[in-house]
């Protein structure tokens, strides 16, 4: 066999990178073709929200929950507003626990969309991407009807909502659902899940197997995608979510290795048809008229103490361990997002890989700048 | 009136309105060169290192392989263009034993080079990589220089 | 497997090294350990056939004006229950080993807690800034942190007025 | 090198833009073709994305999006601008070819936004690149940033092309 | 052997009488009228194409594709190529100067030359040569110096990963893309452009593509290897964006990238052109070419560009719908399944000529 010198170049694919979502920048040591080891370096969208945290009040912290992962921020107000409840006791009223689920669902719904849409426009396949950019129009809608915004919703208050669902809320919900399960995801799966060329792109490629998961601590779809059948909505059920059934898909090695890139991106779309179940349960069981906010003392302080309250967004486990020395601001709040973890694990794949499929791993991985940087 | 001059004036056309097009946009475009503009592109980042690498040899294999076809291909074509009087004065027979057994030698050529493993694209150096000791040893250069990770300004 | 069986549980299982023990909220449980024993302690609670706390969850360090801490907050499958472990350190260069030979996933929470907060792992296989640029000053998250006027030429104006 | 055309403009003394008929024809080339670099760095980023979607579709202004910044002429600047993302956004800026327009997408963007109380972050994108067009909102909606586009476009129709090149 | 230039040099000796003083003025506008205006249809079908692709690409996402500029968008190609003419051109320092500068005139006049042999339907080709099909597999390789030229004189790693990948794809896609052809020319005994169409006829059961099996397989072959032979996705490696951010021409601005783009599109219609006259018997309504009304060489040229544009169609479909393969995907695609068929092909037409003495599969109704 001829022996092929390895003439190694160090190659920036720079935090200005049409497949690195958002601003991440990867040093890449490859002879061309094959890579030898892809270094993530990230840290160009940190705004330390953590330090803001500590300045600023409970309540007006609120916002900037949006922003940690700017494609899931109703789960992430509702992570935040859950930690504060259980640290100060509160509980909020039945009709705000389910305008808070169908919002949540919805939002993952609009989240996998852009996900799974982002994966294929890296693999080339812009049509896709843009026909579930038109689905997030519809969700887009929906939410300025709900909370008055399309992206950052600032919808979730400590103690329940801020508004309540407008009348023709739950009918337009119903039908964007219904649209989404029955008539969507088919033609999306016709048009483009079961292509050759994709499953020649995703299969076998970036395979995790459970335990490497488990040690790189990945969460949610990813963690699913290996087979590890763990969803903190099911095992460690927050909020009202133990009223509804739905299953909690996991990878099966479809059409490859179990966990590979093709797992991860068939979980997010099994996902969206569970949510879709979701929000269909809670509309019907949802009561008609009750109050949607308890009251809360005006200059609002938690006495001491620290929690860990994790819940499931669209981009894994979304922990905030906080801590709280008695005033109106929080002592120390840590965010944990799913990407950071998913980001150690990039890393290890990139050996002995193409650039092509580490372009594949991102995308399946579904990494946000924000959530790694905050 | 040669046919094939036409050949020359389209390449000489093909190049004077290229070379138009560039000269308009030298007189009408701005110009306004400077160091920071004029650096190579690489996603924002300083350049590390030059673009002008050896590229790896597999591109020489392709190119082996290709000249071996094309020869090939060259080599066929006087035979196709008499294949049609062959068969009207009914030695066709013969003509396709000609192209049959041509192309037949070749494909063993195909066949051997598939056999070999030099139509594989990462293979080859995949499998190299593998020899033992390699992997090993390319590991501890990137542990040595671990301070890779921020080579920015 | 209620919280009070999981204290006995661990309390024979660490006796030796747990300082203090007491119910957090949302069923979650702290144990105050010395900052010299974190690395035994990390191990029994991955490595022990009964615990077997295999993920981490969560990492963080905290200023306490007066001194440092250092918090992971464990999970266990088997058990179906969480186990924050908690060490204190001295305010000046803090030091603490890292257990990144424990769990290989910790590297880029120490990582950044090291950049945030100056917390020093010994035995830690990259140590280096993650989020701020390389050539930064100063660790942000600690209390007595000042804001930079300058960065690279960029006049950085911060409001004082934020209530 | 060759002089440049020096179309004179007769009423130099009033400032009144008075484009030649050339001129004119040029601009409303030049701006019915405005091909912006995909710069996506926070929230705004999916705003831009949809804007690129089928509802505010800004293909119809003949806008495409162009990964190099060697052939874009607008830089939509689409979120927070970091400290460390700082120097690199000023030499995409400066790579770009030259009639070239900068949109500050986002209230992150012009003035540092939500995140006035951060340490690392920039305030006001025109700290380091001149900026053409300042679009408020946090995300700004779709159609505010076709209007800035439309904006970007009246900008180039107005402009001055064909004049001597003092700079 | 009959070119344009012929036509256009008897009739103006006739009309101005001929004097040796005159003689090589009529020499140079006999060669010269029919190069510019096949160079102006040219450019304008690749323009025309560009405003094609983004309408139709806007038309499957549910968009409203450029409908500023003229009624439904009609003149957006020619605002992009004045806009790009006002443009900077930028020239890297670290690039090749002279190399980097030459890229361009050597894709777009490589492009241009494929252009002489394409018989647009009746009597409208530039030179009808006889060795039209031969000249064609040889100037579709030029281009290759092109790219590998503009990848390498820029000095940049990603244009530089671009253009080997172009170069590596195109010569080895050019193979099954030669041998295709060469079943048809199996067929017609000749290479001659004309003649090849000639021997079809106006009824599909006629053309070369239903000739016999083999030949409709080589069809697709000669379709798929063009789609890379111009890498257009899925083989779209070059100018992958998502990869290589934009291939061989990451750092070309202004009219120096203009050029690239036109010649993408020019190649485009090229091939389309190609497949449309040698399989599917463009612009042949039974009826001979050259001494027939004006109206039928119109409706000759009609049914040629019906042919070509629809082959446009598709390609610009495909790329619009499948993701994009990975290198070596395409590399084994080739090697492994292309060539061997597509010597199959070419072996087995020939023993099929030989079995039905060179009749076709309908030779009944075909006559």
């Amino acid at each position: 066999m001829t022996e092929f010198a390895l003439e190694e170049m160090i190659l920036n694919m720079g935090p200005h990178h049409p497949s690195t979502h958002g601003v991440l920048r990867f040093i890449v040591r490859t002879d061309g073709e094959m890579m030898l080891r892809a270094t993530p370096d990230v840290g160009f969208l940190h705004r330390g929200i953590e330090k803001i945290a500590e300045l600023m009040p409970y309540e007006s912290f609120m916002p900037y929950t949006d922003r940690i992962d700017y494609l899931s921020s109703l789960n992430c107000n509702l992570g935040y507003a859950l930690t504060v409840e259980r640290l100060a006791g509160i509980e909020a009223p039945e009709k705000a626990e389910y305008l808070r689920v169908i919002g949540a669902e919805l939002t993952r719904i609009g989240s996998h969309l852009i996900a799974v849409g982002a994966l294929l426009l890296d693999l080339g396949a812009v049509t896709p991407f843009v026909h579930a950019l038109r689905e997030r129009e519809t969700y887009n809608s929906l939410m300025e009807m709900l909370c008055g915004a399309r992206l950052t919703h600032h919808y979730v208050r400590i103690g329940g909502v801020a508004f309540d669902a407008p009348d023709g809320f739950i009918e337009k919900a119903l039908s964007f659902v219904n649209h989404l399960e029955y008539e969507f995801l088919d033609e999306f799966n016709k048009l483009i899940s079961f292509n050759s060329i994709l499953i020649k792109r995703l299969a076998n490629v970036g395979i995790i197997t459970p335990e490497k998961a488990l040690e790189f601590t990945l969460v949610g779809p990813n963690l699913r995608g290996s087979g590890i059948k763990f969803d903190l909505r099911k095992d460690e059920p927050y909020s009202i979510y133990d009223r509804f059934d739905f299953e909690i898909p996991s990878g099966s090695g479809k059409f490859g290795v179990q966990g590979d890139a093709y797992d991860r991106y068939w979980v997010r779309i099994e996902e969206i048809k569970q949510s879709c179940r979701i929000v269909r349960q809670a509309i019907n069981q949802m009561p008609e008229h009750g109050e949607i906010k308890t009251k809360i003392s005006k200059p609002f302080k938690i006495p001491a103490g620290e929690i860990y309250v994790r819940t499931e967004c669209p981009r894994g486990e979304l922990g905030f361990y906080l801590i709280s020395a008695g005033g109106k601001t929080p002592y120390r709040l840590k965010i944990r997002t799913g990407s950071f973890s998913a980001m150690t694990i990039i890393e290890e794949l990139s050996e002995g890989v193409m650039v092509a499929d580490l372009v594949a791993i991102i995308g399946s991985l579904d990494v946000v700048a924000p959530e790694i940087d905050r | 009136m040669n046919p094939y001059g036409n050949i020359f004036v389209f390449f000489i056309m093909g190049f004077i309105s290229v070379l138009a097009g560039m000269t308009l946009v030298r007189i009408i475009a701005p110009q306004r060169p400077n160091s920071e503009k004029n650096m190579t592109y690489e996603c924002g980042e300083n350049p590390i290192g030059s673009g002008w690498i050896n590229f790896n040899a597999r591109f020489y294999l392709i190119a082996i392989l290709f000249i071996i076809f094309d020869v090939e291909i060259i080599l066929i074509f006087p035979v196709i263009v008499n294949f049609r009087d062959y068969l009207i004065s009914g030695r066709g027979a013969a003509a396709f034993a000609e192209i049959f057994l041509f192309v037949a030698v070749l494909f063993l050529g195909l066949i051997y080079a598939w056999a070999n493993g030099y139509l594989e694209w990462l293979r080859s150096v995949r499998k190299q990589l593998r020899v033992e000791g390699r992997i090993m040893r390319i590991k501890e250069i990137i542990r040595e220089e671990s301070d890779m990770g921020d080579l920015d300004a | 497997m209620e919280t009070k069986k999981l204290i006995e549980l661990l309390g024979e299982k660490l006796s030796s090294f747990i300082v203090k023990a007491d119910k957090m909220p949302n069923n979650d449980l702290l144990i105050l350990i010395k900052k010299e024993s974190l690395l035994s302690v990390m191990d029994t609670l991955k490595n022990d056939l009964e615990l077997k706390f295999n993920v981490l969850m969560n990492h963080l360090g905290v200023d306490y004006t007066e001194s440092f801490a250092v918090i992971y907050n464990l999970y266990s499958f088997k058990l179906k229950k969480k186990v924050t472990v908690k060490a204190y350190m001295e305010h000046e260069n803090p030091e603490v080993d890292s257990i990144e030979s424990v769990f290989k996933g910790v590297n880029w929470f120490e990582r950044e807690t090291y950049d945030l907060l100056g917390i020093r792992f010994r035995g830690h296989s990259n140590l280096k800034r993650l989020l701020l640029p390389s050539d930064w000053e100063g660790h942000p998250l600690r209390k007595d942190y000042i804001y930079p006027e300058e960065y690279n030429g960029l006049i950085l104006k911060r409001e004082e007025n934020c209530k | 090198m060759l002089e440049r055309y020096n179309i004179v403009n007769r009423f130099k003394e009033d400032h009144l833009f008075i484009t030649t008929k050339v001129e004119t024809a040029l601009n409303l080339a030049r701006a019915n073709s405005v091909w912006y670099l995909l710069m996506g760095l926070a929230c705004c980023s999916i705003e831009l994305m949809q804007t690129g979607g089928p509802r505010a579709d800004i293909d119809r202004f003949g806008s495409l999006f162009r990964a190099t910044p060697r052939q874009s002429d607008l830089m939509i600047v689409a979120g927070t601008v970091t400290l460390k993302m700082a120097p690199r956004l000023r030499r995409l800026y400066d790579q770009m070819a030259d009639p070239k327009y900068v949109i500050a997408m986002g209230s992150c963007a012009n003035c540092g936004g939500p995140f006035t109380h951060s340490y690392s972050v920039l305030k006001g994108v025109d700290k380091i690149i001149p900026v053409d067009v300042y679009l408020p909102g946090c995300p700004p909606r779709p159609e505010a940033l076709t209007e800035a586009l439309i904006k970007i476009q009246e900008k180039i129709k107005k402009e001055k092309y064909l004049m001597k090149d003092e700079t | 052997m009959y070119s344009l230039a012929d036509i256009i040099y008897r009739r103006m000796t006739e009309t101005f009488g001929a004097s040796d003083f005159l003689e090589p003025l009529f020499t140079i506008v006999s060669y010269l009228l029919p190069c510019i205006a096949i160079l102006g249809i040219v450019s304008l079908i690749s323009g025309a194409l560009t405003l094609l692709e983004r309408k139709i690409s806007a038309d499957i996402q549910n968009r409203i594709g450029p409908n500023r500029v003229g009624p439904f968008g009609i003149f957006q190609f020619i605002v992009d190529g004045v806009k790009l003419l006002l443009k900077e051109d930028i020239i890297p320092d670290a690039a090749d100067k002279k190399l980097f500068r030459l890229a361009p005139y050597i894709v777009f006049s490589s492009t241009v030359l494929a252009v002489i042999v394409i018989p647009f339907g009746g009597p409208f080709i530039v030179a009808d040569l006889n060795i039209g099909l031969l000249f064609i597999v040889v100037v579709s390789s030029l281009v290759v110096v092109g790219f590998m030229m503009s990848g390498w004189a820029s000095n940049n790693k990603w244009a530089l990963l671009g253009g080997i990948r172009s170069a590596a794809q195109i010569i080895s896609y050019e193979i099954p893309v030669a041998l295709s052809l060469l079943t048809v020319a199996l067929i017609t005994g000749t290479f001659s452009m004309q003649e090849i169409v000639k021997q079809q006829g106006l009824y599909p059961w006629q053309w070369f593509i239903l000739h016999n099996p083999f030949t409709f397989i080589a069809f697709f072959i000669y379709f798929v290897s063009s789609l890379a032979e111009i890498n257009r996705l899925p083989f779209d490696f070059p100018e992958a964006e998502s990869e290589l951010v934009s291939g061989y021409n990451t750092e070309y601005s202004g009219m120096r990238f203009g050029f690239f783009f036109v010649a993408e599109f020019a190649n485009i219609f090229v091939s389309a052109a190609l497949a449309a006259a040698v399989f599917l018997g463009g612009g042949n309504i039974g009826i001979d070419p050259y001494n027939s009304p004006l109206g039928y060489k119109l409706l000759m040229a009609l049914v040629f560009f019906a042919k070509a544009l629809s082959l446009c169609l598709v390609t610009i479909w495909v790329r619009w719908t499948l993701p994009r393969l990975r290198i070596d995907h395409m590399m084994s695609l080739c090697w492994k399944y292309f060539i061997p068929i597509s010597v199959f092909c070419l072996v087995l037409t020939a023993a099929w000529l030989v079995a039905f003495k060179g009749n076709s599969v309908f030779w009944r109704i075909a006559g």
